[in-house]
């Protein structure tokens, strides 16, 4: 059960890095949120695995707090700019 | 090289960088002028001293210090991690959070006083 | 049937999800604008975080974790439910403020309804 | 070349040539062979088979922070509690209350998904708060997935939407020092039995052979953990509702301010 496990940890990683680049360069700034959000996500598939393997239930409550998270960029950087402030309807 | 002193290398590693991007954030903070750029550099700096204390605690091929799947207790502390820098980072991370927050505030309110936070041209509006 | 021929089965295809997911991340490289860039973004959620979840938590299960799993289980749930909706947002107000222009435009249902209103 | 490049791959490079060096040569010490001795205390006393001896908590690290280490997380929920109050005088505006309707920029989608979240989420909350005493930093955890909730009506609808449901900086930072009161009269009530029983200690979890008045540390089969379940559950309340505090300051329609930093300026 673990090898496999531990060959899509690998795989889940490098497709991490290869968003953190577009998180940094990414050629609009919507471009960027977006690939962030998707790397969230992903990042919270690897704790999920590790979580998995080593058997512990802390990890497990994190992807939840991570995907929430993910969201809540998600409608905070549409809010913006639309509306260029937070409070205002 | 085997198994052993290839994970002791590995280990040895994440030290050095962990003491490099320390050495960065410090950078950030103290020669950047903007001041959202220092409150990010803050961040990287108290996350990255907290996991310079996870990584003290730290021991090889060791699990984590519950007594759940093992038979008895003597296995258990004999492969376990060091809980106690755990524990001092979980109130290291709220404290850096608070300050953080605090931090923030601080500037926000800043912007709102002078238009910018850069802190050349508000040295400059001063005067 | 043996559960540990279950569970391996079960993490061979959590591999076949995290292949989805890396070429899901191939096409933010390869797509040309933004809105072409969504699709990619889809197929890495969708196919690369809400189907291995499902997996994990099933394995889970079967491994008698039920905290894990059940909490597995809720995030796949809020993927599934929050991924779609935040993308939406994101695209929509991506379109209004013109950052990314639309290349193969087909039909432009925004700009009706701004028409009409 | 690009000169950022060069300065990340040197130092790449060089800390790995550090790194073999010091395995090499063995200047480092033993690094990660060995657990201290104060720890694997810790542990033991944790998981100790005499419910007399033993925390109430199973998992080590909750039992550090809440007892071993004396109330720790109470000090650090107060650190939090003062930038809070902090950040609360810096922005002093006496008059909160602004109605507005609950109009949204946002289409139907987010709208309808989010009011389907909000219940969701503070179940989700909640459960992990109950769950604290088994699992390290609970009830911060629960008060930073329960200040999603605050974020989300704030972007979807706006800071006048919160007004209308009678939420207001006021009422939060009053919420927030209830919880934090109620951690130490949790703690002070064994003082209190100490006045008429005999040999009641103050922190209820730590080892303890002879005392006439404790906590429960387990309800019905299932863990409680002492104390440490009603500080994770009070913990939760303080966090979250400090957390809505800061969000709500920040969500302030900026032309407020604006408006009274001129009027400040206009006196001098």
């Amino acid at each position: 059960m673990t090898i496999p496990l531990v060959i899509s940890l690998f795989i889940y990683t490098v497709s991490v890095l290869l968003l953190t680049y577009i998180v940094v360069r990414g050629p609009t700034v919507s471009d960027k949120v977006l690939s962030a959000d998707v790397a969230l996500y992903t990042s919270s598939v690897i704790l999920a695995i590790t979580g998995i393997i080593i058997g512990s239930e802390a990890m497990a409550i994190c992807t939840i707090i991570l995907v929430l998270w993910a969201y809540a960029l998600d409608l905070y950087f549409s809010k913006y700019l639309e509306r260029g402030e937070l409070g205002e309807q | 090289m085997n198994n052993e002193l290839l994970d002791n290398v590995l280990l040895t590693y994440v030290f050095y960088v962990l003491v490099a991007t320390i050495g960065i954030s410090l950078y950030g903070v103290i020669f950047k002028p903007h001041l959202t750029k220092k409150i990010i550099s803050i961040t990287i700096f108290s996350d990255s001293i907290n996991l310079l204390a996870i990584f003290i605690g730290y021991k090889l091929y060791s699990i984590p210090p519950e007594l759940k799947g093992m038979s008895n207790i003597n296995e258990v502390l004999n492969r376990t991690v060091d809980p106690l820098p755990q524990a001092l980072v979980l109130t290291a991370i709220v404290i850096g959070l608070a300050v953080t927050l605090f931090l923030i505030f601080i500037s926000l309110q800043l912007f709102r006083l002078h238009g910018t936070l850069d802190l050349r041209k508000i040295k400059e509006l001063r005067e | 049937m043996n559960s540990e021929y279950v569970v391996f089965i079960l993490s061979l295809l959590v591999i076949l999800t995290a292949i989805i997911n890396l070429i899901g991340v191939l096409g933010f490289y390869r797509f040309k604008n933004f809105y072409l860039r969504l699709h990619a973004a889809t197929v890495s959620t969708i196919g690369g975080a809400f189907y291995p979840l499902l997996v994990l938590s099933i394995i889970a299960f079967i491994e008698k974790e039920h905290y894990i799993g059940v909490s597995l289980l809720l995030s796949a749930f809020l993927i599934l439910l929050l991924s779609p909706t935040g993308t939406h947002a994101l695209a929509r107000a991506t379109y209004r403020k013109r950052i990314a222009i639309p290349e193969p435009l087909i039909g432009d249902k925004i700009k009706e309804e701004e028409a009409s209103s | 070349m690009n000169k950022k490049l060069i300065v990340i791959t040197s130092i790449v490079v060089f800390s790995f040539i550090l790194a073999v060096y010091t395995n090499l040569t063995e200047s480092l010490g033993p690094l990660g062979l060995d657990t201290r001795f104060l720890g694997k205390l810790y542990v033991y006393f944790t998981n100790h088979e005499d419910l007399r001896l033993s925390t109430a908590s199973l998992e080590p690290v909750t039992a550090i922070v809440w007892d071993f280490r004396g109330l720790d997380t109470l000090y650090e929920t107060t650190v939090f509690a003062m930038a809070i109050i902090a950040i609360y005088s810096l922005f002093r505006i006496d008059s909160l209350e602004e109605k507005g309707s609950l109009n949204s920029s946002f289409t139907i989608i987010p709208r309808l998904v989010t009011k389907i979240l909000l219940p969701i989420n503070i179940a989700i909350a909640s459960t992990i708060a109950f769950h604290g005493s088994i699992s390290p930093g609970g009830g911060f955890q629960a008060g930073s997935i329960l200040a999603v909730v605050g974020v989300l009506f704030v972007v979807i609808f706006s800071y006048y939407a919160l007004n209308a449901k009678s939420i207001n900086p006021h009422r939060t930072l009053l919420f927030m020092s209830l919880g934090l009161i109620a951690i130490v009269v949790v703690t002070l009530i064994p003082l209190a039995f100490d006045v008429f029983f005999d040999n009641a200690y103050l922190i209820q979890n730590q080892p303890k052979l002879d005392s006439a008045f404790g906590y429960p540390k387990r309800v019905g089969g299932l863990v409680f953990g002492g104390s440490i379940g009603l500080f994770n559950i009070f913990e939760f309340i303080a966090v979250s509702f400090g957390f809505l505090t800061a969000f709500a300051l920040l969500s302030i329609p900026e032309h407020v301010f604006k408006e009274k930093l001129r009027g400040e300026e206009s006196l001098e």
